[in-house]
C-alpha cells in the first residue's frame, strides 16, 4: 500500500466506549419521550436548536478543544463514538453539525484569541451554528474560480460583494466562513489571493436565499452579499492562504462516519424486516451491507486515531468519503433488490418511508464537500499517479 | 400520423411550465383540457368507441412524449391500460376527457348482484390501494377477485373521497374506499388478469424509457454547456465515460421497450416481454439517474432545475405497477415454465 | 436519443425462424451423439474444423454471400438466428469464426476478384480460417502505433517484417489479414501509411508461437514476420486505406451475439439450478440477467436489420459491445450472488465448472475487439462530445 | 521482530520464480524446506510445543507476504488455522516442517474407540472433501461430527491416496477417503467449531487482503510506465478513476481485515469480526480483479505475466473457507440475534 494510504490500527478506546453508552442511554430516552423521530440524512436535514442545546450542556460538543474555549479536551476517538451514535439514530444534529465538525477546528487552527474566546464556548455549547462560505453558482467543483471579493476601505474594514450557494441551512446559523478573493485573479497563479473571513450572518446587506431541493426540503442557501461591511479583525487566518486553508478544512470534514452513515436508518428498518422474514436471500444482503459498514468504520476510526497523534491524513480522507458516500446510495439498491417495498413518503410501511427519504436525498451524498471525482483525482494523486 | 400526433403533443406540452405536483394542485389539469380538446387523450380508442382512432402505437408515442415532458396527467393510464382493458371486456368507456384510471392490486373483492341486473353488475367490496390519480381520475378500472375468478369492474369514482398519498414525483397514489360499491363489471380470466397488470407495467416501462433518454439527453446538453477548470464538462474523459454508460443504458432501455410494444401489437402474449421491459427499464434508472445527479452537479439537485421533475418519477414508476424484483420474479419463472432445459428456447420466444 | 444512435426496428423474420429451427434441432442431435459437449466462451476456445465444416455442408456459413463465391445470399437476420443458436449451445466454432464474421465481409468489400473466388468457397465451406492481425505487443489501444513494416521489392511482392500478437487460434488458422505500416510513420498523420494484406500462414518466414492465456489454454499467439514475401496481389484493399479498413472491419464485429452470449452456458446451468430450488431470490435473479439479455438480443438485431438495410452502424455497434461484455461478466456476480457454489473446473457440480470457465475467461470479455474505455470513447463521440 | 520476518520472508521468495503450479507440481516443495530451515513455518507456534514463538499477528505477516508472492505453499494452513487448532484442543502438534493442513467442511464423522483408548481416540468415517494442499499436507486436522459433539481429530494422512482437484489457481483441493482411519481427537464445543471455521475464513481473508493489495501496487506501477497514445495510461483520467476505485477497495479490506486479525489477537470471539472480513475481502476481489486486468490490457490475461497468480488466487479464496454468500448470511444472522432494535450496538460490538 502507498504510505498516503496507509492507515494505523487504532486501540479500542474504554473512554470512547464509556461515552458511546452515555449517549445511546441518552437517545434511547429522548425516542422514548419523542423528543426526535428517527430519520434519514439528519446531519443535513434535521435541524433542531433545542437539541442541540441538550447535546452542549452534556459536553459532547466541541469535545476535543481546549477546556479555555469550552470545549472538553476529550480525544477525536471519544468524539467519534458520539457523532456515530448520533448519526445512528437519525438524531437531529444539523444545526450545529458544520460549527462543531468544521468551523470550529478551523478557528482554532487560524483564528486570532479574540474569535475563539467569542465563539467557540457558543459552539461548543450548542448555540452557535455555522455555514460553509465556498461554493458559488458558476464554480461548481472548481474552487479556484470563486468571483465573490473583499476589498478593504478607509477603515480597515472588509467591503465584501459576491454570493455563495449550497450553504446548509444559512437560514437558521450565526457565521458563514467565507472564501473570498482579496487580490485580483492570476491566471498563472490560480490559487493565490483567496482569504478566508469570519462573516457574522446578521450584518446588513446580506440576503438569505432558500433553494429548496428536489423533494422540496429547505437546507440550502444563497447568501448574497451586497457591500457587506466585515470588521478588519474578522479576517481568518492570513490574507491569501485562503486556498491553504480550505484545502485542509476539506480534508478535516471528509472522513467522519457522517459519509456513510446517512442512510443508516434505512438498514436500521431493513433489518426489521429481515429479522421478521428470516429469509437467507435478505440475512445475506443484511451481512453484504454490514461488512461494507464495518469496513468503513474501521476506516474512519483509523483516520480519528491520526487525527489524535496531530496527522492530517488527507488522502486516506479523501478516499473515505468516496468508498463512504458511494455506499450511502448502495445501500438503496441492496435493500430494493432483497425487499419488495415502493418507496414513497407516505407509504405506510416504515421501510417503505425509509426507502423514499434516502432516495430522494441520494444525489446529494456524492456530490457535497467534493464530488466523487475530485476525491478520486486526489486519491490517484496519493498513488503517485500525476 | 404518429409524427403529427407527437408534434401536436409537443407544441401543446411546451406552452406549459414543468408543473410542480402539491397536495392542493395534485394534477396539471389546465394541459389535460387541452389534449382532450385536441382529441389526444381519446388516441387508440376506435371513434365508434369515442376515440380519436388510432393505433396502439400511436397512444405509445403520446404516451412517451407526456413522460418525457413530466405532463402531470393521467394518459398512460388511461390510453394504455385502462381503456383497453374496457373495450376488451366490452363495458360502455366513459368519455375520453374524463380521466379514467387503473387499479389493479387486487384488495378487491366483486360479488354479482342478485337483484336480476344479471352477471354485468356487481358489488365492489374492499379497498383499492396506491391507485395513479386516486382523486383525479374521475373513473377507475378495477381488477377485483371474485368467487367465480378476476373480475374487471368500471366505477365512477367523481368526487369518491380518497386518502392522500403521493409518489416520489407527488403524482397522486391515494387509496379508495369501494365499501359496497355497485359496478359494471366483466369476468376475465387468470391469464387476461396478468395481461391486464402486464400491460400495466408497460406502460410505466414506456414512460421510464421515454424519460430516461430526456434525462440522458438534458445531461449531454449539460455538459456540452458547463464549463468546468476552463473547459466543458463532456470534454473531460471521466464523465464522457459516464455519459456513455448512461446511452448504453437508455439504448437498451429503448430497443427493449420498443420491441415489446410491437410485440404486443403484433398480438402476442404481453405479459413475458413486459415484464423484462419493466425489469429491465426499471434497472436502468439506478445508473441513469445517478450519473445524470453527478454530471449535473448540486444545481441538478434543486427544485427549480428541470432534472428532479424526471428523476423523481424515475424513481416510482420503477417501482409502480410491480416492482422489478416482482417482475423479475414473473419473468424467470415463466422462462422456466418448459423446463430448464428449455430455457433458449423461451427466451427466443419472449421478443 | 441522438440519430446515431436510433435503430430501427426490425420485423420478425420467418425465413430466420425457419433456420432457426433447424440449427436447433442439428445442435441437439450433435449434443445427443456427443459430438460437442457445451462450454463457456466457444467462440474464442472451441476449435473443432470438423463441426465448421458440418456448418459448413449445411450452408451456415457464408450465409449472406453472393453465391458465386460459395454464399448463399441469406439476410443478416438469418445469419444472426444461426450464430446466436451456435452461441447459446455453446458449440464448438472457433475454428471459423472470425473467418466468417468478419475476414470474409472485409475480402468481399475490399478484396479483388481473384482473391474472393480464390477464398470465399472455403471459407463457405468451413475449411478456411483466418486471424486478426491488427494488434502489437505495444501498440495496445493505440492501434496507428503499429510498427509491422511492408516494402515492395524488385518483384512488386511485399516483403513483411514485425510481429503481431492475440491473433486467436493462428495454429490452426490460414490466413492473417494483416495492418501493415506501407509508409513511413508521420506524427502530424497518424492514421496514414497504413495497409491490409492477405498473408498465408504457411508462408516461409512465419513463425507462429503460442501465447497462452492465464488458465493455460492456448488460444493466442504471436505471428513474427521475418523478411515474408507476400505476393503483391495479395493486398487488401487500398494501399494506404488501411486505416480506414480496420475501422469498417471493428464496427462489423462488434455488434454480434456473440458480445452478450460468451458466457450464456452458465445462465443456462443456473436455469437448472433455480428450476431445482423454485427459490423466489433465485428466480428474480434469472429474470433480471433475462431481462438484461432481451435488451441486448433487441439491440444485436436491430443492428443485423440496419446492415440488411446496407447501414454501416459502427457507434450503435461500440455501444452494444460495451454493454454487451460487460454484462458477459456480470453474469458470474449475479450467479455467485444467488447461489453458494465454489467456481472449480473440477467440481463435480456443473454449475461450478461453468462459474469456473467463465472466471478465467472473463479478462478477455471487455478487451477483445477494443477495450471499453475505447468504445465508451467511441460512443461519447456519437452523442456529439469530442 | 515483526518486520524482521517479513524481510527474511521476501528474501526466500525473491529468490524464487513465480512457481506454475500442474497436476504434477502442486505445490513449490523447495519454497517451503527453505521456510521450514528458517524457521518460518514454526511462527506463532510456543517453542514448547516446537514451534518458533512469536504472535498471531506475525504469523498473519508471514502469510500475508507469502499470499502478496503467490506461494505455493500451505503456510496459511498450517499457522494461522490447523495449528492453533491443534494447540487449544491438546493435541500433539507434528513438526512445523511437515505440512499441515485443514478439512472444517464435516462431512467425515468420529466415532470414539472402544478399545480402551479412551475419548482421545477416535475412528474417522467419511470423505473430506476439498481439502487444501491434499496429497502435499502429511497431516491433516479434521473437523468431524460425533454423537457427542464436534471432534477435532489429526490424521497422518501422509501417503494416503487423494482425489485429483485444485482451485482456479491450480492449488491443490482434492478429497481424502477417510474411511476407518484410526486419529488422536478432542471434544469441542459447537462455538469452538464455529471459531474454527471462523479462523479458516479469516486466514483467506488475510491472504485476499495482502494479494488485492499487490495487485493494486502492480496496476499502479503498470500504469506508470506503459504508454498509450504519447502518454503514460496513469495520465487517462478514465484510468485514474479506476485505480482510485481499486485503491478504496483495496483500503477498505485492509483495514477491516487487519481490525479483525487485532480483535482475535485481543481475545474477541472471532465469528462475526471474520465473517466481515472474509465478505467484505470477497467483494473486493470482483471489483479488484476486473479493473486490475482492464488497465493491465492483454498482457494481463497470458500465462507469462505475473497478475494472473494473483487474480486466479483471489477468484477462489474468495469462495474457499465459506463463499461470501454463507459468511454474509452468518453475519445478518449474528447481528440480529438480540433483535433488530439492537443492530446498531451489535455492529459496534463486532469491531
Amino acid at each position: 500500500m502507498p504510505s498516503t494510504l496507509t492507515l494505523a490500527p487504532v486501540v479500542p478506546s474504554a473512554a470512547a466506549e464509556q461515552v458511546r453508552a452515555e449517549v445511546r442511554e441518552f437517545l434511547a430516552a429522548e425516542l422514548a419521550a419523542g423528543t426526535f423521530t428517527t430519520h434519514v440524512d439528519t446531519w443535513l436535514s434535521g435541524v433542531d436548536p433545542a437539541f442541540s442545546r441538550k447535546l452542549g450542556e452534556r459536553g459532547w460538543l466541541g469535545m476535543t478543544w481546549p477546556r479555555r474555549y469550552g470545549g472538553h479536551e476529550r480525544t477525536a476517538m471519544e468524539r467519534y463514538a458520539v457523532t456515530e451514535e448520533l448519526l445512528a439514530a437519525g438524531a437531529p444534529v444539523a444545526a450545529h453539525w458544520i460549527a462543531d465538525r468544521q468551523s470550529g477546528p478551523n478557528l482554532l487552527r487560524y483564528g486570532t484569541e479574540a474569535q475563539r474566546a467569542e465563539i467557540l464556548p457558543r459552539i461548543a455549547a450548542g448555540e452557535c451554528y455555522f455555514v460553509i462560505g465556498m461554493s458559488e453558482p458558476d464554480s461548481g467543483s472548481d474552487l479556484a474560480s470563486i468571483r465573490t471579493r473583499a476589498t478593504r476601505n478607509g477603515d480597515g474594514d472588509w467591503v465584501v460583494n459576491g454570493a455563495k450557494v449550497w450553504t446548509s441551512n444559512a437560514h437558521t446559523s450565526h457565521y458563514a466562513i467565507t472564501l473570498v478573493r482579496t487580490s485580483p485573479a492570476d491566471p498563472a497563479h490560480r490559487h493565490a489571493g483567496l482569504s478566508q473571513l469570519l462573516v457574522d450572518l446578521s450584518l446588513p446587506g446580506i440576503t438569505v436565499n432558500p433553494i429548496r431541493i428536489l423533494d422540496g426540503g429547505h437546507h440550502f442557501n444563497e447568501v448574497v452579499f451586497d457591500d457587506v461591511v466585515v470588521p478588519g479583525d474578522m479576517l481568518l487566518g492570513e490574507e491569501g492562504n485562503g486556498w491553504h486553508q480550505v484545502t485542509a478544512e476539506l480534508a478535516f470534514e471528509r472522513s467522519g462516519p457522517e459519509r456513510f452513515l446517512s442512510t443508516y436508518p434505512l438498514i436500521a428498518e431493513f433489518a426489521r424486516r429481515v429479522a421478521d422474514s428470516g429469509d437467507p436471500a435478505q440475512l445475506a444482503t443484511l451481512g453484504r451491507v454490514s461488512a461494507r459498514l464495518l469496513a468503513l468504520r474501521q476506516l474512519s476510526l483509523r483516520i480519528a486515531g491520526a487525527l489524535d497523534r496531530g496527522e492530517l491524513p488527507d488522502i486516506p480522507a479523501a478516499l473515505v468519503k468516496d468508498v463512504g458516500t458511494t455506499f450511502e446510495a448502495d445501500v438503496i439498491d441492496e435493500v430494493r433488490r432483497a425487499v419488495d417495498v415502493p418507496a414513497s413518503l407516505d407509504s405506510p410501511d416504515p421501510l417503505g418511508r425509509a426507502l423514499a427519504e434516502a432516495q430522494l436525498h441520494a444525489p446529494g451524498y456524492t456530490l457535497r464537500g467534493g464530488t466523487n471525482e475530485i476525491l478520486r483525482g486526489i486519491v490517484a494523486r496519493g498513488l503517485g499517479l500525476r | 400520423m404518429r409524427d403529427l400526433v407527437v408534434a401536436t403533443v409537443r407544441d401543446i406540452l411546451a406552452a406549459h411550465e414543468p408543473f410542480v405536483l402539491t397536495r392542493e394542485r395534485p394534477w396539471d389539469s389546465g394541459l389535460w383540457a387541452e389534449l382532450a380538446e385536441a382529441g389526444l387523450t381519446g388516441v387508440g380508442i376506435p371513434e365508434e368507441a369515442g376515440g380519436s382512432g388510432g393505433e396502439l402505437a400511436d397512444a405509445v408515442a403520446i404516451v412517451a412524449t407526456l413522460a418525457a415532458g413530466a405532463a402531470a396527467v393521467p394518459v398512460a393510464e388511461q390510453l394504455l391500460v385502462a381503456a383497453p382493458a374496457v373495450l376488451a371486456a366490452d363495458l360502455d368507456l366513459p368519455a375520453p376527457d374524463e380521466p379514467l384510471s387503473a387499479a389493479v392490486d387486487g384488495a378487491v373483492t366483486a360479488e354479482p348482484r342478485d337483484d336480476g341486473d344479471g352477471p354485468g353488475s356487481w358489488t365492489l367490496i374492499g379497498t383499492a390501494t396506491d391507485v395513479a390519480w386516486a382523486g383525479v381520475a374521475q373513473h377507475l378500472v378495477v381488477l377485483a377477485g371474485s368467487p367465480v375468478g378476476p373480475v374487471l369492474a368500471l366505477v365512477d369514482v367523481a368526487g369518491r373521497e380518497t386518502t392522500h398519498a403521493a409518489n416520489l414525483a407527488g403524482e397522486p397514489r391515494g387509496s379508495l374506499v369501494l365499501q359496497g360499491v355497485t359496478a359494471a363489471g366483466a369476468l376475465l380470466t387468470e391469464r387476461q388478469a396478468d395481461e391486464l397488470r402486464a400491460r400495466y407495467a408497460l406502460a410505466r416501462a414506456v414512460q421510464l424509457s421515454a424519460a430516461l433518454e430526456q434525462v440522458l439527453a438534458w445531461t449531454v446538453q449539460y455538459a456540452g454547456e458547463r464549463q468546468q477548470f476552463g473547459r466543458p464538462l463532456g470534454k473531460f474523459q471521466a464523465v464522457q465515460m459516464q455519459l456513455a454508460e448512461m446511452a448504453g443504458e437508455v439504448t437498451a432501455v429503448a430497443a427493449l421497450v420498443d420491441s415489446a410494444v410491437q410485440a404486443i401489437e403484433r398480438g402476442d402474449s404481453p405479459v413475458l416481454a413486459a415484464a423484462a421491459a419493466k425489469v429491465r427499464a426499471g434497472s436502468a434508472v439506478e445508473v441513469v439517474a445517478r450519473l445524470a445527479h453527478q454530471v449535473h452537479g448540486a444545481i441538478g439537485f434543486t427544485q427549480e432545475h428541470r432534472l428532479h421533475h424526471l428523476t423523481r418519477r424515475c424513481w416510482s414508476w420503477r417501482d409502480e405497477a410491480g416492482t422489478e424484483t416482482a417482475w423479475a420474479r414473473v419473468l424467470g419463472a415463466g422462462l422456466l415454465a418448459d423446463g430448464p432445459d428449455a430455457l433458449w428456447p423461451a427466451l427466443t420466444r419472449v421478443l
